[in-house]
């Protein structure tokens, strides 16, 4: 569309795995997502960022239906979604979602926080759940802490283990709304650098940051959103380096003298 | 008809009585219920199954006895209860013939050297709620223009507790209650006097609801059975004297002509089994509440119209 | 730079539509079509059942016994009672005696729930213990049980009416409750409501005046010693004035009891103390944690303004805890208006005991039962209305 | 980045620490901190102590030493003033069991013992396994088996005749253990995004709140056949411990509520987000924080939920309070009440007491399992 | 006293408003301040550093007698701090504080949070207690959202009412107990910008911070404690390059590389 700046170029390059078109959301009169078009290929690894309320969250929110979309329409892994449950929770077991505020489950155990979606959604065997989950709890560092409660976790273990949660559905895509904002300024990087590890190993990534370090050195693709409506989308070097819309020139010069 | 098929089907009689009247309706120390009302429940047992204990009692209080009889919860309300055309009528009752023709009176302490009901001007009163009791004395101090205060509380437990108490100065109900109540109750019997004055017409007889006649024939000629029994002087001792007897009237009673029975619904021998399990009227009578019980009653307006009384029975053919 | 999007309008009715049990509108009706059958059909038979019932037994039914005479006598009354005045003004006897004791008995169980609750956060650690040992135990016996206790304590334990205590003269004590004299008619009493009228309007002027004044000069005006002055100088002037009249209504024995004056009966006292008593307990518990419920840091910043304890009571932490304490509170009002249904067994005429006595002597049993729970609810509905207003009108703005 | 903030030497105070001043620790300053802070603190201080000291003495005088022994009867114990404990002892045993025939009275007691035992099991948070629901079953079983009898060579008892603890008990464990997942599937309903089911549920649930519980009470009893088809009719304690259940039912929705309305709106989303299902988001996220959360409202419930159980006495039913009274008619024993009325209160006491320092304890572990 | 590193410089220049002599304070058996000696000058800007736990907050509480001491003086506005309760309101009318979570009274407006104090303890009359207020809300630039409750504010403008409130007591003294570490990032700089404008104007300031760059460009002394004791106090220059104790070194080092 001739209105985003550098939609010209051909973004994505592999197999759409997430194909948004002419998406449209209102909460009651308020028009919070605005013509969104958006596909995400296989492997992408994407940042939005944006003001704040500027409709970064709610958009991701879509893509797994944690919000309904009035217009338009979002098909993920080939499942389009709409009002039908069944869709809604088979896209649901393929996309993961990490929240600002973790949302672990108090109640249980780190390990049931884990395993807890796979025996009941997967069908799996609680020990090959287990497993499962004690190799990527592994992976993001924490196995150790495995039986104790989130409330005994800090706010970056507690973020890590969120992360090990979704992954144990093994999702196709994984969506990030702001990880590490919640966070202690110490305990940030040990969640950024899962994130990375995760980038590296070819996961699908959409995620709604502002920690540019982290865009710059990972993301495939920046995308940039104003007022509802993706307002510019580049490749980090081009997005950060010459900026085309004015919107972003003054989002970036805001953040970035911060 | 209903009430009849379903005691019949289930086998035995639901009865409603008094949770603690002693001579009517009162569980004794090994918790048998015992009493002239009670002994009227089993006898509608006994001519329906032949056995006094087919029956399970309901206590109920006064508040209590009427929706309980109407909702079906009990089949027979045999509960000191006085027939008045309200109760048959828009309650819904139908009411056997009369067990015990009594009247209320008033009970005081010796101390207050009252001698008559007509000196109870401003005196506080204890009653039972709900009862035609708490009427009456309504009407006879507002026909005597007198003022008085009434104290009501729902069990008779607690109304005879808030009068011996002295919480109150004059204990009202039917006159056979009060007998009772200071045979069996008071912590010294001799320091409360009953007042000559009867104050209303308290017939009390058992009741069944409307809708099934049957049932209510059962119940009725149960009564008139005891009743004409005395009459004929048979007795629970002389009764199978009597089996044989050549009075047409004795055979149709105890079934050696048969008929009686089969209009009724019941077995033939369903008077003889009354009159040999439970006794005539005066036998239950003289067990639950005569001059040898407690209670120390006179038969008075009880006793049979042959002897000044009240009791008839109607004809049984 | 990029122009905008336009706001376009919301689309009237969502995409797709399919029928399946997966899909969410369908799976909503067809569940709540599903539960409102259910209720209705149950609801049908349950009705059907009854009205079959009662025209087989022939029961009458409808509200026309409210108009028969109820010949019945009434232990007390607020308006004027006699046995031949009807069912319906019987019933308004009951209704009027259950609010009486509810609203007595609301007002002082606040008043000590909210002194014990204060207590139990007194710094005075003797206090305190006192005050959680009341609440402990008094919460954790049957209110049935207590109000069994009061009136025989008052029952058993009071001499019988011909030797009545008299603590002070005119005032007796008895098994017969509590007599005390009250001045006889006089035109002066008239005089002084009037007065005491006249009193609380200049005081609400008085008031306002003295808030303008504060916001114009900064002076405050001792409010509170002024109001007392007016609400009690201006009666006792017009008493004065009147000729000082000293005649009392005394109550003497006369007969069987004491005839004047007005009384506490047993009945009375024994369910308004066992009520008070046992909701006292829990209502400080709602005022302890209300009052706990407000960070102390809003204390020390009003501290560090320099603003002394007392008015940092007032103006800061009680407008706070108050927020806290109201929802709870309105549902221990609730309770308590309830369990005066208690009376019953006390002999309290309340509208449960006079409406179980009605239907008793009429046979309008379900009648009787429907007026007990319609006005139980009116008067819950009519409490919850008015704490919610209240609680709206002191709800804190939120972001 | 060099994780440097807990390394290196990190060098000790130059100041050694001090005592604090002797005034203000210690027995001494506890007192004046305590009970003599303030002029007003000493005055209500001393007031108090005054007061307690004039009434102790002549209480325990009465309870302990001037009693009358076990024994004494009754006319004795009138004169000499003193708590008379010989009625308690006397009527024990039918203020504990009611009218259940005497020689079987073992049963009820075995019963009380068993009920006992599974609620303190019950208790114990590592028995909160499926197989306590079996032993829940098992027990209840053994409860009626044992009451009723007329199996195992037990005779028949009508439940007419039973009263007392056991009757107590039995209604409100029973009443409870019912009546709980139906609250829970109320306070669902209520909080259901359908407005069918919400409007049933509050309808229900501010009905049953609005009324006096003996209202309710009188209605089963005494109406409630009325309702149903001619001749179908249950028996007197099941449509009282019906009323206690649809009662209990309604007030223990509303505090399952409150805990539902605690649950932070990201549980739900972190459920949905899972693939989770309506029931198991519920089942397995919401219901058990939620419930945890409602654990001392719903304590709160139970405990006047079992003192409620005392206002079948209004019915005719002869619960503990019951036989207390039924015990204070006999006419040789009249005017017995305090001790009956404090021996039944302390029964009563005992029981909601420990229930609600219970209900502390579980709070305080559940909060220390979820945080730090 | 020969402890103390840089006690030797001649602090305080002006006239004391603060005299602390051999302070002392335990809470139960613990000793949170040991013998303190502190003297500020009218006009002094002072910010006190130092791990958690030294007593920062203890201290600065002890000036307005929000905690007694049980050792030593501590002499404010030429009133000494005891237990006389008179003293210590006209201490609390002449030191304003600032806290951490800041403390505003949810149940009033912006507005009648600054007038409540002037009103009832200076017994001002409303329309001038009303216009001061609206003067001070003007200068922590937040006089349009006067109307409004606390409940309705971001953090950060939350933290400037009041600070505005302490104002409308006109003190002569502010105590800050770490007035931005409940504020999110973005809003530490608003509230950053009011202190260093009041300290422009000449207040007499304590400020217990770990914003190192306030401390750099407004204090005229920066005092670090640690465990109940201070143990170096020195001008922000000489503060931080050349602190004197091994552990100002090391708190330091922790914080600046952070
Ligand atoms: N449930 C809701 N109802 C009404 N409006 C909402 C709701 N949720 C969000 N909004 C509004 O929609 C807009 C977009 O919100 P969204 O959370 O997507 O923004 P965002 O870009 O994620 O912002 P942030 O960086 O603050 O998280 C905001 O203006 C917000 O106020
Ligand atoms: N009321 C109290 N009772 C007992 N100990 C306390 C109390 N308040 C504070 N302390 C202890 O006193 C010490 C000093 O506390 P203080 O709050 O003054 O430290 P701080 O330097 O302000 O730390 P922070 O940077 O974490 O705010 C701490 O060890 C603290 O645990
Ligand atoms: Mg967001
Ligand atoms: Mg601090």
């Amino acid at each position: 569309m001739a209105q985003t700046a550098g939609a010209a170029r051909s973004f994505p390059k592999g197999e759409a795995i997430i194909q948004c078109q002419g998406v449209h959301k209102w909460y009651g009169e308020f028009h919070v997502l605005k013509n969104i078009d958006l596909s995400v290929a296989k492997g992408e690894r994407i940042v939005i960022c944006g003001p704040s309320g500027s409709g970064k969250s709610t958009m991701i929110r879509c893509l797994n239906r944690l919000e309904e979309h009035q217009k338009g329409s979002i098909v993920v892994d080939g499942i389009e979604l709409t009002g039908n449950l069944k869709n809604i929770e088979l896209v649901r077991r393929e996309v993961g979602m990490v929240f600002q505020h973790f949302n672990l489950f108090p109640h249980l155990t780190v390990l049931e926080n884990c395993t807890l979606a796979p025996i009941w959604v997967r069908k799996k065997p609680k020990a090959e759940a287990e497993e499962m989950a004690m190799r990527y709890l592994k992976r993001v560092r924490i196995a150790e802490q495995a039986h104790k409660y989130p409330g005994q976790l800090s706010g970056g273990q507690q973020q890590r283990v969120a992360i090990a949660r979704s992954l144990c559905m093994s999702p196709k895509v994984m969506l990030f709304d702001e990880p590490t904002s919640a966070l202690d300024p110490e305990m940030v990087k040990e969640v950024l650098d899962v994130m990375i590890g995760l980038a590296e190993d070819g996961m699908t990534m959409l995620c709604v940051t502002h920690e540019m370090g982290f865009a710059k050195s990972v993301a495939d693709r920046v995308i940039f959103m104003d007022r509802g409506e993706i307002v510019e989308q580049n490749t980090p070097n081009e997005f950060f380096n010459h900026p085309q819309s004015d919107r972003t020139k003054l989002f970036l010069s805001q953040i970035l003298n911060h | 008809g209903p009430t009849l098929d379903a005691v019949k089907g289930r086998g035995f009689v639901q009865c409603g009585v008094n949770a603690g009247l002693p001579g009517f309706g009162n569980p004794d120390s090994s918790g048998n219920w015992t009493g002239l009302d009670v002994d009227y429940c089993r006898a509608v047992a006994v001519a329906l199954f032949n056995d006094p204990n087919k029956v399970k009692f309901t206590p109920l209080s006064a508040q209590q006895r009427f929706p309980a009889i109407q909702s079906g919860e009990v089949d027979l309300l045999s509960r000191n209860t006085t027939v008045t055309l309200t109760r048959d009528t828009s309650v819904g009752l139908n009411f056997a013939p009369v067990t015990y023709y009594d009247g209320q009176g008033f009970m005081v302490n010796k101390k207050l050297g009252v001698k008559s009901a007509k000196e109870l001007n401003g005196a506080t009163v204890c009653v039972q709620a709900g009862t035609t009791t708490e009427l009456n004395l309504a009407d006879y101090f507002r026909t005597n223009n007198m003022s008085y205060n009434p104290v009501v509380i729902e069990s008779n437990d607690e109304v005879n507790a808030a009068y011996f108490a002295g919480r109150c100065d004059v204990l009202t109900t039917d006159a056979s209650g009060l007998a009772g109540t200071r045979a069996g109750v008071a912590p010294v019997p001799d320091d409360h006097i009953i007042l000559p004055e009867i104050i209303s017409k308290e017939p009390l007889a058992p009741a069944v609801r409307h809708g099934d006649d049957q049932w209510f024939d059962v119940v009725k000629w149960t009564v008139y059975a005891t009743i004409q029994a005395e009459e004929m002087g048979i007795t629970s001792k002389n009764v199978d004297e009597f089996v044989n007897s050549k009075n047409p009237e004795i055979q149709r009673i105890l079934g050696t002509s048969p008929g009686m029975g089969k209009a009724l619904g019941l077995d033939e021998k369903w008077a003889y089994n009354i009159i040999k399990t439970m006794g005539n009227y005066g036998e239950i009578f003289e067990r639950n509440v005569g001059t040898k019980t407690p209670l120390k009653l006179e038969r008075g307006l009880n006793a049979l119209w042959t002897n000044g009384g009240l009791q008839y029975a109607m004809p049984i053919r | 730079m990029a122009s905008e999007t336009r706001d376009t309008a919301r689309p009237s009715a969502p995409g797709g539509v399919s029928f399946s049990l997966s899909d969410p509108t369908v799976r909503a009706v067809f569940y709540q079509v599903l539960v409102v059958g259910i209720v209705i059909a149950v609801g049908w038979f349950l009705i059907h059942n009854t009205l079959d019932n009662l025209s087989k037994r022939s029961i009458a039914t409808g509200f026309g016994f409210l108009d028969r005479e109820a010949s019945f006598g009434i232990g007390e009354s607020l308006i004027d009672y006699h046995p031949r005045d009807s069912y319906g003004r019987a019933f308004l006897v009951g209704v009027l005696n259950t609010l009486k004791v509810s609203i007595i008995g609301v007002v002082l169980a606040t008043v000590l729930g909210t002194l014990i609750g204060v207590a139990r956060l007194s710094s005075n650690w003797l206090i305190a213990k006192l005050a959680s040992t009341y609440v402990e135990i008094v919460r954790n016996i049957p209110p049935l049980l207590q109000l069994f206790f009061w009136y025989a304590l008052v029952s058993e334990s009071m001499p019988p009416v011909r030797q009545a205590l008299n603590p002070i003269p005119g005032v007796f004590l008895s098994q017969r409750g509590l007599f005390v004299p009250v001045p006889s008619a006089d035109p002066v009493w008239g005089t002084m409501g009037f007065a005491l009228a006249i009193a609380v309007i200049g005081v609400i002027f008085l008031r306002r005046w003295a808030k303008a004044r504060q916001e114009r000069t900064g002076q405050p005006f001792p409010i509170g010693s002024a109001s007392l002055g007016l609400l009690i100088g201006l009666p006792l002037i017009a008493y004065i004035a009147g000729g000082a009249p000293t005649a009392l209504d005394v109550p003497k024995l006369q007969g069987f009891n004491f005839v004047g004056g007005v009384v506490l009966t047993p009945e009375f006292f024994a369910i308004l103390v066992g009520l008070v008593v046992y909701t006292a307990a829990f209502i400080a518990e709602v005022v302890r944690s209300g009052i706990l419920a407000v960070n102390w840091g809003q204390t020390e910043a009003a501290r560090a303004l320099g603003i002394d304890s007392g008015k940092t009571l007032r103006l800061v932490v009680l407008p706070q805890a108050l927020r806290v304490i109201v929802p709870p509170l309105t549902s221990q009002y609730l309770n308590l208006t309830k369990n005066s249904s208690l009376a019953l067994a006390i002999g309290y005429p309340d509208l449960v005991s006079i409406a179980n006595t009605t239907l008793n002597q009429t046979g309008q049993a379900i009648e009787g039962v429907a007026m007990i729970m319609g006005t139980y609810l009116v008067i819950s509905l009519g409490i919850s209305i008015f704490m919610n207003w209240y609680n709206k009108r002191i709800a804190l703005v939120e972001r | 980045m060099t994780d440097n903030v807990h390394t290196g030497n990190v060098p000790t105070g130059s100041i050694p620490d001090e005592r604090p001043p002797s005034n203000t620790v210690g027995p001494v300053a506890w007192l004046r901190n305590n009970l003599f802070n303030t002029w007003y603190n000493a005055l209500l201080t001393i007031l108090i102590a005054w007061l307690l000291f004039k009434a102790i003495p002549p209480l325990l005088d009465w309870l302990i030493f001037s009693a009358n022994s076990f024994g004494t009867p009754p006319q004795v114990c009138r004169q000499e003033g003193g708590a008379c404990w010989t009625f308690v002892s006397e009527k024990l045993r039918f203020v504990m069991f009611g009218t259940f025939p005497y020689d079987e009275q073992w049963r009820p007691l075995i019963t009380i013992v068993i009920i006992i035992a599974l609620v303190l099991a019950s208790c114990d948070r590592r028995f909160w396994k499926p197989w306590l629901a079996l032993v829940w079953i098992a027990g209840l079983t053994a409860v009626g088996v044992l009451m009723w009898g007329g199996v195992l060579g037990l005779t028949y008892v009508e439940n007419t005749l039973w009263g007392g603890l056991p009757l107590t008990l039995m209604l409100s464990v029973v009443g409870l253990s019912v009546a709980f997942p139906a609250s829970v599937l109320l306070a669902l309903g209520r909080r259901s995004q359908l407005p069918a089911i919400r409007v049933i549920s509050v309808t229900y649930i501010e009905l049953i709140r609005g009324v006096p519980l003996i209202s309710l009470l009188f209605m089963a009893s005494v109406m409630f056949p009325l309702f149903l088809p001619t001749g179908v009719n249950f028996d007197k304690l099941l449509r009282a411990q019906i009323a206690f259940i649809m009662f209990a039912a309604a007030y223990m929705a509303e505090a399952i509520r409150g805990g539902l309305q605690a649950i932070p709106k990201g549980q739900y989303e972190a459920a949905d987000a899972l693939g989770l299902n309506y029931w198991q988001a519920m089942g397995k996220i919401i219901l058990p924080q939620a419930l945890a959360i409602s654990i001392p409202p719903l304590v709160n419930t139970f405990i006047s939920f079992f003192k409620d159980t005392s206002l079948v006495i209004i019915i005719g039913l002869y619960d503990l309070l019951g036989t207390a009274k039924a015990a204070l008619s006999d006419p040789a024993w009249r005017g017995f009440y305090r001790e009956a009325y404090l021996f039944i209160g302390v029964i009563y006491w005992v029981f909601c007491y420990s229930m609600s320092k219970y209900s502390q304890k579980l709070e305080r572990d559940l909060r220390r399992g979820h945080r730090r």
